[in-house]
């Protein structure tokens, strides 16, 4: 994980952003506009503030500090709703009753939109009222950016993804490293064949720092003869689109996996192990290009799950260690994807301890929606980390599987700050190790 | 005409055309915003989401098992009020008469509870509340996100339940003007409704089903 | 007060079940008696003004029992005083020429105030006597 | 009407007592009554007839003004002989137009002469609203308007008992739409002590009963209406013998369904018992042979001012009193319509915003 200076929020942001305040607060309120419909304004108007959200997120649990109270966190674009285009919004505006937004209040609500949130969609679950909270946060994310006041590290890494679909400088471009993984780890790499039927990404974090879970997926791809391919323009599962908050590059940066697919004519996009890559392009890709896709996606566990289930893998038991599985949020409470890990893991003979709140409602690593690219989000990030690491503790788990990379930077990250005895392992590499000759 | 004769006469009349008014103007306007076509490829059929849709309208008002150990107390005190105003509304031997001579239908089928149980239940009610207030002025977040809504919205039911139990335990005073205090506060109630968070009361189940017709849509839980 | 004259009484009070009513205006007999006791002062409970139902009026009567005096006067109506068989309380009942009555209270006293002699009365009564005496002389 | 000596020598009652050969016990047994009457405490019977004993035998004046007779004819009802021509024999009526058997000219010689010689002495009795549209020209005999001759009467009266919910309120005549401008006995008189004594008629007993506690302790406790607690201190709902059933919930549908029979609440039938002050509970008319709610009939608020506009008898207290002439169906459609307007407003706001910072 690339260590960037910390920075002051004040200055965050598109570099050459020399609008003034009033416009960038206008552009705020554009993107925001942009982003409700009846839903979402539906959703506004019902909030009763019972304030219940707050039980759910696990950073007010963690600190019992009320500003992240996850409605709290969409309140600068509730009051805006009111005043713009809620039923009365004449009356507010005239009588004054809700102040209009400032350039100040946004900024005091990065902190909370971006630092303390990881889009983890744990808030609408217990909301009585119905509402979807995490989407009123993630469309606060593109009024935020729109003003120019997304963190320095998730604004930049999207506009340079969109640009080169790599969201950092490298040295070696990704191809390369694949390949080099393809050798080091004694799999052949399919890369850049002009027509196949599945077309396959790669995490970056797994590049950088588990090039063993992207072999691990190639070795099983390979093992089931499937018709897959890597392509270099395409090889980042990752969308920093999302995490900035960035309607726009968002739709650039999947918009480049949808035309690959399309060009090689791929039935179906295989999502490696990373959890916002399989949100963003299953259940967002298709809103944003505003068409149906002429493919399926699917996450690596679900397409492994299917096979499974086809009897075409065939894997051997594992060792009987009480084994703990963290539920990525934006793969299974967001996303959907519940049976087809423990799927796996059975077929595995894996002596699943489940933690008390796991599938759709587990918490969360603490570093998705960008949280492990911000720095200065580190001290929170730890105070959440605490209660989950004690909740896979409590499962008396000896082994510890997931199967997002994001969560594995976060946990590897917690696990050193709190010498944790346990390994964060991906699933598809306990699946590869034990594949039934 | 004296006040009792005005509360339930004009006034009555202005609050319920008020109520009418204000509702439709916000449900429309908020409809109005449209709906946007989903292409996402769904994971489960239409049906079933609808389904689930409908189950989360009645299931979310009981708190998952991992909730439940934050969140047991203060909805346990929120749906207990509400159930206590439910009673006292529905079953409450003068309220149901004024249903009927409102509405203009009579219903003898309509069962009522006794008129001492129902005071019992208002007691009840009014204490329930008063700790959901004092929660709400205590408990930080929700201290933190609270505004004049909900404290007036609050300061109106309480005018109705105190004026209510006042009628009926004849407390000192008048009793037309304690009953014409008691329809004034309900006709506040019925002009504030539409412009506050009494609106929940029709925004709550659409809500609902729409969050778990989504999530059902994509799998996800609700 | 113990070794005083047993009063013959011509109808204890049956061992009736007390309903709730009676109840209640029996303990107020009972604190009127006692502070009757102590200071002297008497009281009275207005029958017409107690919400009760028949039976519970009966019952009340046969509560009380009946003592040694039992007075009827006709005076525009009849006027009943009846001791009842605890002593010091007495039940006066007046009723109108159309035998309806009038007012009906039991009273805690020594004698009911309607058979004292008036102040006013008992000073003519002097001047009278006197009269009478000197007059005789 | 026997014309009577100089006015400091009228007799005290306790001396027309003694000349109708009236025992002590009897007027104390009377006085008894009385207290029962007006819910005093049964000890007060001595201190009580002491004070009517000594009070001075008041001459009474009784204006009749827009009225039914319905009050007289209640207030000379014989039921208790005893009580109530005892307390005729102690005022005298000195004018009463329907009782006198002078009438015109002479009727009036006797009235004025009675004023003049009782002079801030006597008791006004006040019978019937009194008529103010065209100053008064609805109402007028013997060429003075009503309004003159209250005016006049009032000016030397000790007190004024405006008998009957016409001279309290305006009753009847004051009802919607009051063509005559029909007021209370108070509206006009200021500067007097005003007793109201309503309902349709009043209670037999609550007339004369007001008239002898004025003479033994002067104007009574009288609550926002003028009227005396001791008679219009609760409501009728207070007292009620079938209030246990409204309490219960167990209320009459029809005037011959089962709660009917069973003497069940009729508060569903319209009974005004818990908005209306008065003694018809306890008191009970004709004597104690019963009252309204005791025959089955809801309460209809007699006592209270302005009963006669307070919505159907048979409507309950808490019915709308408005008349729904689809006004509901055009808020509908005009919030329709708002909020369409409303919405179009933001839409275009929106699309608005959006492509400017596209």
């Amino acid at each position: 994980m690339s260590t960037t200076a910390t920075q002051a929020f004040a200055g965050a942001g598109a570099a050459n952003d020399n609008r003034t305040a009033e416009e960038r607060v206008e552009g705020a309120m554009g993107a925001f506009a942009r982003s409700f419909g009846a839903t979402v304004a539906w959703n506004m108007e019902s909030c009763i503030h019972c304030g219940m959200c707050a039980d759910a997120c696990h950073f007010y649990i963690a600190t019992g500090d009320a500003k992240y109270t996850p409605i709290w966190k969409a309140e600068m674009f509730k009051r805006a709703f009111r005043r713009e285009s809620g039923a009365f919004a004449p009356f507010f505006k005239v009588l004054g009753l809700k102040k209009k937004v400032t350039l100040k209040d946004l900024e005091e609500w990065q902190e909370l939109l971006f630092d303390s949130c990881n889009m983890c969609g744990r808030c609408s679950l217990i909301c009585p009222m119905g509402l979807e909270v995490a989407e009123l946060i993630e469309i606060g994310r593109r009024g935020m950016y729109e003003a120019g006041l997304a963190p320095k590290e998730l604004a930049d890494r999207a506009a340079l993804q969109a640009e080169t679909g790599v969201p950092e400088e490298v040295e070696k471009p990704y191809a390369e490293l694949l390949k080099e993984i393809g050798e080091k780890h004694g799999v052949d790499v399919v890369l850049d064949k002009a027509k196949a039927d599945i077309m396959v990404c790669a995490p970056r974090n797994d590049l950088n720092r588990n090039p063993s879970s992207v072999a691990a997926m190639v070795k099983v791809l390979n093992k089931l003869g499937a018709d897959y391919t890597f392509r270099s323009d395409a090889i980042v599962a990752e969308n920093y689109g999302y995490y900035a908050g960035s309607n726009g590059l968002q739709k650039k940066i999947a918009k480049r996996v949808v035309d690959q697919a399309k060009k090689i004519g791929a039935s179906l996009v295989l999502v490696p192990e990373c959890g916002h890559a399989y949100y963003s392009l299953r259940w967002q890709a298709a809103e944003l290009m505003g068409e149906t896709l002429p493919f399926k996606v699917r996450h690596v566990t679900e397409y492994l799950a299917e096979q499974v289930e086809a009897g075409k893998l065939k894997l051997n038991k594992v060792d009987g260690l009480p084994t703990a599985f963290h539920d990525p949020c934006q793969i299974v409470r967001k996303g959907g994807v519940t049976e087809a890990p423990r799927t796996l893991m059975s077929e595995l003979g894996v002596n699943l301890k489940e933690m008390f709140n796991h599938e759709g409602f587990s918490f969360c690593c603490a570093g998705g929606g960008g949280m492990n690219d911000i720095e200065r989000t580190r001290p929170l990030r730890l105070k959440a980390q605490e209660v989950k690491l004690h909740e896979v503790d409590d499962t008396g788990a000896k082994r510890f599987l997931t199967s997002c990379s994001d969560c594995r930077v976060a946990f590897d990250d917690a696990g050193e700050h709190f010498n944790w005895d346990k390994k964060t392992e991906s699933l598809v590499e306990l699946v590869a190790d034990n594949i039934k000759e | 005409m004296s006040i009792l004769e005005f509360s339930r006469g004009p006034m009555l009349h202005f609050a319920l055309l008020v109520f009418v008014f204000g509702v439709l103007w916000r449900l429309v306007a908020v409809l109005m915003l449209g709906f946007r076509k989903r292409y996402s490829e769904e994971r489960n059929s239409n049906d079933k989401a609808l389904m689930v849709g409908g189950a989360t309208c009645g299931l979310r008002s009981w708190p998952h098992k991992e909730f439940i150990g934050r969140t047991a107390f203060g909805e346990a005190v929120g749906y207990g009020y509400h159930i206590g105003l439910f009673t006292i509304v529905l079953l409450g031997g003068p309220h149901v008469i004024f249903w009927q001579n409102l509405f203009g239908f009579s219903a003898p089928w309509w069962p009522t509870l006794p008129g001492g149980l129902i005071t019992v239940v208002s007691v009840l009610t009014v204490i329930l509340m008063l700790i959901a207030t004092i929660r709400r002025y205590m408990h930080r977040p929700l201290r933190q996100i609270s505004n004049f809504d909900d404290y007036f919205t609050l300061a109106i039911l309480y005018a109705i339940m105190i004026s209510g139990l006042w009628a009926v335990l004849g407390g000192p005073g008048r009793y037309e003007y304690i009953l014409a205090a008691h329809i004034i506060s309900f006709n506040l109630l019925l002009i504030w409704f539409p412009f506050g968070k009494l609106m929940h009361a029709f925004y709550i189940f659409p809500a609902r089903f729409v969050n778990g017709y989504l999530h059902a849509k994509k799998g996800a839980a609700t | 007060m113990s070794g005083a004259i047993p009063l013959k009484v011509k109808s204890s009070p049956k061992g009736v079940t007390i309903g709730g009513g009676v109840k209640a205006i029996g303990f107020e007999i009972l604190s009127y008696l006692e502070r009757f006791l102590e200071s002297g002062e008497s009281a009275a409970i207005d029958m017409r003004g107690l919400p009760m139902a028949p039976n519970e009026y009966t019952e009340l009567l046969e509560m009380l029992g009946q003592g040694e005096l039992d007075l009827s006067l006709e005076m525009a109506g009849t006027t009943r005083i009846r001791e009842t068989a605890f002593s010091g309380v007495w039940w006066i009942q007046h009723k109108g020429p159309d035998d309806r009555i009038q007012s009906e209270y039991i009273e805690i006293n020594r004698i009911p105030e309607f058979l004292c002699a008036q102040t006013d009365q008992i000073e003519d009564a002097v001047r009278e006597l006197s009269d009478r005496l000197r007059g005789a002389l | 009407m026997s014309k009577l000596k100089q006015r400091k020598d009228r007799p005290t009652i306790g001396q027309v007592m003694d000349e109708a050969g009236v025992g002590r016990r009897q007027f104390m047994k009377y006085c008894a009554g009385m207290t029962a009457l007006m819910a005093m405490p049964p000890m007060a019977t001595t201190a009580f007839a002491k004070q009517l004993r000594a009070a001075r035998r008041p001459s009474v004046i009784y204006m009749p003004f827009q009225e039914c007779t319905g009050c007289l004819e209640s207030l000379t009802r014989s039921f208790a002989p005893s009580l109530e021509s005892l307390i005729f024999d102690t005022i005298s009526l000195d004018y009463n137009h329907t009782l006198q058997a002078a009438a015109g000219h002479a009727a009036e010689e006797a009235r004025l002469e009675a004023m003049e010689e009782n002079w801030g002495e006597y008791i006004l009795i006040v019978d019937g609203s009194i008529p103010t549209k065209l100053n008064g020209m609805y109402g007028v005999s013997e060429s003075h308007t009503f309004m003159e001759q209250l005016e006049q009467t009032a000016e030397g009266a000790a007190a004024i008992v405006a008998v009957g919910v016409c001279a309290a309120y305006g009753g009847v005549g004051a009802a919607y739409p009051n063509p005559t401008g029909a007021v209370g006995v108070a509206d006009l008189i200021k500067n007097k002590p005003v007793i109201n004594v309503p309902g349709c008629p009043p209670i037999p007993e609550v007339m004369t009963g007001t008239l002898v506690s004025f003479l033994a302790n002067g104007v009574p406790d009288l609550d926002a209406h003028l009227r005396p607690r001791a008679f219009f201190g609760n409501t009728i709902h207070d007292r009620c013998y079938r209030r246990r059933f409204y309490d219960r919930g167990l209320f009459a549908k029809s005037f011959d369904d089962e709660g009917a029979r069973n003497g069940w609440c009729l508060y569903e039938l319209g009974c005004r018992g818990p908005t209306t002050y008065n003694a018809c509970a306890t008191i009970k008319w004709n004597g104690g042979a019963g009252w309204p709610v005791e025959s089955g009939h809801g309460c209809i608020g007699c006592s209270e001012p302005g009963f006669w506009d307070q919505g159907g008898f048979y409507e309950p207290v808490t019915a709308k009193l408005f008349t729904e002439r689809g006004e509901s169906i055009a808020a509908a459609a005009a919030g329709v319509a708002v909020g369409a307007a409303a919405g179009l407003a933001s839409k275009a706001r929106k699309k608005k915003l959006a492509s400017e910072t596209e």
